[in-house]
């Protein structure tokens, strides 16, 4: 995995699809799809801890989430579905009618505090 | 008032052979005379009560995964809306609007969707609300449920009796229907069954048992309609003694076998096909207790979809070709594949010879109906060049002329020489299928039936006359003209309500807690929601 | 007063076993539902003090705003109305008729959800079954791609994983289930086998998979990218040889990743051909309510199961041109009309950013991102609450949702046909 | 022929099945103006978007920015087409004959399930180039398609016969499920090339990602490369003189299908 780059998965997440009934407006929904997971070795690469905001940027966007250290293989970055996530999707989907929304490369960039 | 004047009648049902003579329409129905209103000369035409489909594939969830499997099977023939009609696609599986408007325009004014599992009732339903202008309705299929087995095993008839009737009033269908009886469920295993007497693995009936059953459990209910079968190994060559051997089932119960050339074939297992239909045929000419339709194949491309499983698979692997298969949880299953009839095949002919020899082979028209078992055979679109093949000697040598030579040489086809009357035809696509469904108001001209009719302009060429009739009538109202519609109407929905002992439904309810993944309330349709427009039929011992 | 039996249309499993309580107007309780049926039932079951109709954020009447939505929707010259997974059948076929009359596109959150595994269908075709073929015979349960536990939380319980069935007398006891995803995830914990590929590596996999089942020699070397070893791969396509039944759930793992709709053709090949031996099945994990509903009602009255455009009058179908991520990222459209759906916070930034320059409308139960952007926002009783109508299941499987609770809004249904009655008086 | 200038700029897809010299043949300029057009779901005529002018060439020539205009000689059967600009999706689409040169890039589905006739494009091709619609059995079947720039995904997915021609490069799923015919690709190849081939040939110069199911042969010289090369480099292609005479490593697969498809690496690609 080159230097900054994170191999990035949107998916749902049950805090997310509550969401989508009891509000997207809510604190609950806001959070639930603004928390980049991390796996505890990248957090560390990227000198990073619980909360800390990141800037996560593609050819197509970028978006800044809140980071937390997750069970996930190191490469790998979680980030539920919702406006964050949608804002580094890009619109070619290959005659599929579907975008890349899993698995698809994005810069990392610690905020500092 | 329609006043339909001069016209040439085919009303066989009423004894009517040809006459000219005068039909009265009063709002929805025949009516005895009447003036004033609407007056159509008919002289010169030919008129016939509206025809029925009395098996076809149109609704429900196999032909609608059918529809979306083959998006190249609608693309290249598409109706665009009109101020009146909606926009749809054709095919061999076309958009429920479309499949309304093109039977109406062909002259056709009921049809009925032959094979429908009863968890998925409500969808069929939904679709036949979407297929405009013809009256319509469904069997359901009951030959692998799992509950029903499982009480012919315990010797429990009574039982048996009052859950098709629950099944029935739960589904809001029309009849019984039968497939590959036993063969579905043990292809949920990956197996068939290959005899009547073969066991069906975990339940101990065999096809037989569950044949005589449900023949029996229709002619105790007083349906209608006799139970519909469609027999055991379909397609497979050597199947007709299976078909002969259902038929003897039977005994004198009454039962109608159906798209009986797909069962007519002499042969071994995996080799070619030849006929057996001079066999079958004297069997069911000396049995009248049994009536059949033919499903005929024509060449093209089509596609097949049945409620049999194991059958779909098997023309998987024939054809090579995109395969859907649907298990259905503790009742039936169904299995989805295009196929091209070629000419030059030697079974594709000896499967179009076959359903002709059928026609041309059994003597008393009244029990058999015209179909394609469409779109297994054919689409119902080649109906009227079926009617040509019927009506036109020259023409059917002349068609025989570009298919497989050596398969012709096995059937009988060569040496027949008739020709159906105008008079047949109309027993056959209309007076025929009405009966054997027990409809009393469907496909006659006499007084009080439906005002369903068909105007044809004469012409030799029979395809030509009945592709596109000069007027449709549906219920009082012209609906067509020259072949084109001229306004959108809902037809309704035929059902049964068989009565039946409330007690069972304690024993279905334990069953539904236990093997079903919907509730016991949730399944009935509800009538007034899915039947906006509907007509019960009443169950009656019509001996 | 409880209504015993009642549906959940919040995801596809369509649970209908829900016990709903109403008290003085609103639903305070919702027994067997999951923390999402819960959330569903409990959030739409209220009072709303939403304007039923407004234009540019003001209150309007009803009559006012479909009298300007329908001005829009006759003008419009390449409009797409989008969304439709949260409502009836009934309200769909207004959609659809809707779309033909002003001649537009229709796509339907199926083309961002399994619209790859409808492709793959059109392909090579689908060996599938109904969920309580699962319950009753399956011993072998492979989710590729899916996370239940989160997605669809009673899928494991009510039909797949822990019931007892007609020939799995011991329910869990009788099943090996195993999972496949790129990460562990809550639906972990509940399988007997874990297998973790690297991302964007599961049509490999699939393939490798295939081979091993017909027979083919896989090298170890070749499966190096993918983080799976072949003595994995190996002991799973064993296990799947043993099987009386098995089934692949598959889930947006294989859709929305590199490959998409030739992921999903690589499962339904795969499942297809162990069909020579083993009984096998496979079953998309569809995702909102009645977004199987949808692809049913537009394949029974267009022929196509999504993304469907009738600027010619008739429908035509093919995915990547009428598709709604793909009309909006190429700044076709000129209109959106959202039902049902929230396109605004859902859809990609290509996507939205032409949702921000043409006019919108909006209908959906609650306030949204999408209502707040709309020229002519609707509020509408939520199908299976606030409205009966009909709801097709994962598997293919239709139920009636009865209406549960007066809500102080129209239905959807009635929404749009009255649109369609108004925007017909227009172009007349 | 004709010369038809695109008048204006819109979003709306101006959809014209009609440009083909199938249905210009022998029509005045008021005729053809008369054909069909649809921008976005507004029917109209040629002559509302273009502007046509009569010219002593036997050609179409088509000016402006195209890139939203689709079908422009779908299915034509003789005649040539001269675009100058893009051209929107289903360029040539089903074409049976003739010729299509496109001086810029393409749409999605350029010469999907053609049959005939020869497409060159001097840009870059979208996705499903000579590929296959949803559902249908072949993609293109005859003809060739000569690409100076990238293509996209599908690349002669179903392709059953004829030749596609990339000098840039090609995505994913390059000739997936192809039944027969050649693809030849100057630049790098995408992830899983030839899935599901059963006959045919991809023929590269970069060794590409390959799946499970394609298993190494040999080295060897093909003979009908060298022709091939030959026929190229009449065309004026950039083809180099150590090609014609090269050795290619030999891929065969895919054996999930059948295995009797080919997937060519010249041999000493570590230039």
């Amino acid at each position: 995995m080159p230097e900054g780059k994170l191999t990035l998965i949107t998916g749902r997440s049950t805090r997310q699809g509550a969401g989508i009934s009891t509000g997207k407006e809510l604190e609950e929904y806001q959070t639930a799809t603004t928390v980049i997971l991390l796996s505890p070795i990248d957090m560390e690469r990227f000198g990073l801890h619980d909360k800390d905001a990141v800037r996560l940027k593609t050819r197509f966007g970028s978006a800044t989430v809140t980071c937390r250290s997750g069970d996930l293989p190191a490469g790998i970055a979680f980030l539920a579905f919702g406006p964050a996530a949608n804002q580094l999707v890009g619109g070619d989907t290959q005659l599929s009618g579907m975008p890349d929304t899993k698995g698809f490369e994005i810069e990392v960039e610690p905020i500092p505090a | 008032m329609i006043r339909i004047i001069n016209g040439e009648v085919y009303d066989p049902i009423n004894g009517i052979n040809g006459e000219v003579r005068d039909i009265f329409v009063d709002d929805r129905s025949i009516a005895a005379a009447g003036a004033g209103g609407t007056t159509i000369d008919a002289a010169g035409m030919v008129v016939m009560p509206g025809g029925i489909d009395m098996h076809c594939h149109i609704a429900g969830p196999k032909v609608n995964i059918a529809r979306k499997m083959r998006p190249e099977d609608h693309r290249n023939d598409v109706l665009p809306r009109t101020q009146f009609t909606r926009s749809g696609v054709g095919g061999s599986i076309p958009s429920t609007f479309t499949t309304g408007y093109r039977y109406a325009a062909m002259g056709y004014t009921t049809a009925f969707d032959a094979a429908v599992p009863p968890l998925a009732a409500r969808h069929a339903h939904e679709e036949l609300n979407d297929t405009p202008v013809v009256d319509k309705g469904f069997y359901t299929l009951m030959g692998n449920n799992e509950f029903i087995m499982q009480h012919i095993a315990s010797g429990e008839k009574e039982i048996v009796r009052n859950f098709a009737a629950w099944l029935l009033n739960a589904t809001k269908a029309y009849s019984i229907k039968l497939v590959n009886p036993g063969g579905v469920e043990l292809w949920k295993s990956l197996g068939n069954a290959h005899t009547l007497d073969d066991e069906v693995t975990g339940f101990k009936v065999t096809p037989r048992q569950i044949i005589q059953s449900l023949a029996d459990a229709s002619i105790e209910l007083n349906l209608p309609h006799r139970v519909h079968i469609h027999c055991n190994n379909l397609g497979i060559a050597g199947n007709w003694e299976t078909t002969l051997e259902t038929m003897k089932a039977l005994e004198d119960r009454q039962g109608h076998l159906t798209h009986i050339q797909f069962h007519s074939y002499g042969g071994t297992p995996g080799g070619l096909f030849h006929s057996k239909v001079v066999e079958l045929a004297d069997y069911v000419n000396s049995h009248p207790n049994l009536s059949v339709d033919v499903g005929q194949v024509m060449f093209g491309d089509t596609t097949s979809m049945t409620g049999d499983g194991p059958l779909g698979y098997l023309l998987y692997q024939v054809t090579g070709r995109k395969w859907v298969n649907v298990d259905v949880e503790n009742e039936e299953g169904c299995g989805i594949v295009p196929i091209e009839y070629k000419d030059k095949s030697h079974v594709h002919a000896t499967q179009w010879a076959i359903g002709l020899e059928w026609f041309l082979l059994v003597k008393d028209p009244w029990r058999i109906a015209l179909t394609t078992d469409h779109p297994n055979g054919a689409s119902f679109a080649n109906y009227p060049r079926i009617i040509r093949l019927l009506m036109d000697r020259g023409y059917r040598k002349e068609s025989m002329q570009h298919v497989n030579p050596k398969a012709l040489a096995d059937t009988t086809l060569p040496d027949l020489d008739r020709e159906y009357s105008l008079y047949e035809i109309a027993i056959i696509t209309r007076a025929a299928p009405a009966r054997l469904l027990g409809l009393a108001k469907k496909g006659h001209l006499g007084v009080g039936a439906d005002a369903d009719i068909t105007i044809y302009d004469k012409n030799d060429n029979k395809e030509k006359m009945f592709s596109v009739p000069r007027y449709v009538i549906k219920d009082g109202q012209i609906l067509v003209e020259d072949g084109h519609l001229r306004e959108d109407v809902s037809g309704r929905t035929f059902y049964v309500t068989p009565e039946y002992d409330l007690e069972v439904e304690k024993e279905i309810r334990k069953y539904f807690d236990a093997y079903y993944t919907v509730e016991f309330e949730n399944y009935p349709v509800q009538l007034e929601h899915y039947l906006p427009r509907r007509e019960a039929v009443m169950c009656r011992d019509i001996k | 007063m409880v209504f015993e039996h009642a549906v959940c249309a919040f995801c596809g499993c369509v649970c209908d076993d829900i016990a709903v309580t109403v008290e003085d107007g609103r639903i305070t309780q919702a027994k067997n539902a999951c923390v999402l049926g819960k959330a569903w039932f409990l959030s739409h079951g209220q009072p709303s003090d939403l304007p039923a109709a407004r234009i540019n954020g003001h209150a309007v009447s009803l009559e006012a705003g479909i009298d300007y939505a329908a001005s829009l929707l006759s003008q419009a010259h390449y409009p797409i109305i989008y969304g439709l997974s949260s409502t009836s059948c009934e309200a769909q076929r207004q959609a659809i008729a809707l779309s033909e009359t002003i001649g537009g596109n229709l796509d339907c959150c199926t083309s961002v959800c399994h619209g790859p595994s409808g492709m793959a269908v059109q392909g090579v075709g689908e060996p599938t079954c109904t969920l309580g073929e699962v319950k009753n015979r399956a011993d072998l349960l492979i989710y590729w791609g899916s996370n239940p536990a989160e997605s669809h939380p009673r899928h494991m319980t009510r039909y797949a994983v822990t019931p007892k069935g007609m020939f799995i007398p011991n329910g869990r006891k009788d099943r090996t289930v195993v999972l496949i995803d790129v990460r562990p995830t809550p639906s972990s914990r509940a399988a007997d086998i874990l297998i973790t590929p690297k991302p964007g590596k599961d049509f490999e996999l699939l393939w490798a998979l295939r081979g091993l089942i017909l027979g083919n020699k896989i090298e170890e070397a070749s499966l190096a990218e993918t983080g799976v070893t072949l003595e994995q791969l190996t002991d799973l396509a064993i296990r799947m040889k043993k099987s009386h039944f098995g089934i692949i759930f598959i889930g947006q793992g294989l859709t929305q990743s590199r490959g998409k709709h030739l992921n999903t053709t690589a499962a339904f090949m795969l499942v297809r051909d162990l069909n020579r031996t083993n009984k096998f099945a496979l079953m998309p994990m569809r995702g909102h309510g009645n977004v199987t509903g949808i692809d049913n009602v537009l394949a029974w009255q267009t022929g196509f199961p999504f993304g469907v455009n009738f600027s010619k009058g008739y429908p035509r179908f093919n995915p990547g041109e009428f598709t709604i991520v793909d009309v909006l990222s190429r700044d076709e459209a000129d209109l959106i009309m959202s039902v049902a759906s929230d396109p605004i916070a859902s859809l990609p930034a290509t996507a939205r950013k032409r949702a921000a320059e043409v006019p919108m409308i909006a209908i959906d139960t609650h306030e949204s991102e999408t209502t707040r952007r709309a020229q002519v926002a609707f509020i509408a009783a939520t199908a299976g609450i606030g409205a009966e109508g009909t709801v097709y299941r994962m598997d293919n499987v239709p139920l009636h949702m009865d209406k549960i609770l007066d809500l102080p809004f129209p239905s959807d249904e009635e929404l749009l046909s009255r649109l369609h009655t108004r925007v017909k008086e227009l172009k007349s | 022929m004709t010369t038809l200038h695109l008048k204006f700029r819109s979003n709306f897809p101006l959809d014209t099945e009609s440009i083909t010299p199938d249905q210009f043949k022998d029509k005045p300029v008021s005729e053809i103006a008369r054909l069909p057009a649809l921008l976005g779901n507004q029917a109209g005529a040629l002559g509302d978007f273009f502007t046509i002018m009569d010219d002593s060439s036997p050609v179409i020539t088509l000016e402006g920015d195209l890139g939203r205009v689709k079908h422009i000689g779908a299915g034509m059967t003789e005649g040539k087409i001269v675009i100058h600009g893009n051209a929107g999706m289903h360029l040539g689409a089903g074409m049976r004959g003739g010729e299509i040169t496109v001086h810029g890039d393409t749409g999605d589905w350029a010469g999907a399930e053609m049959t005939g006739g020869k497409i060159h494009i001097t840009g870059n091709a979208g996705h499903g180039l000579g590929g296959a619609y949803r559902g249908s059995r072949h993609g293109m079947n005859r003809g060739l398609i000569l690409v100076e720039g990238n293509a996209g995904n599908e690349t002669g997915a179903l392709m059953r016969r004829g030749l596609i021609v990339v000098l840039g490069n090609v995505a994913d799923f390059a000739g997936a499920f192809m039944l027969a015919g050649t693809i030849l690709v100057f630049g790098k190849l995408g992830a899983r090339t030839g899935a599901g081939m059963k006959y045919g040939t991809i023929v590269t110069f970069h060794q590409p990602e390959l799946l499970a199911t394609f298993h190494y042969d040999c080295v060897y010289r093909p003979g009908f490369l060298s022709l091939l090369f030959k026929s190229l480099r009449s065309q004026g292609l950039p083809v180099e003189a150590g090609w014609a005479a090269g050795s290619f490593r030999r891929y065969s697969g895919d054996f999930n299908t059948l295995g009797k498809g080919e997937v060519l690496v010249y041999a000493q690609d570590e230039r």
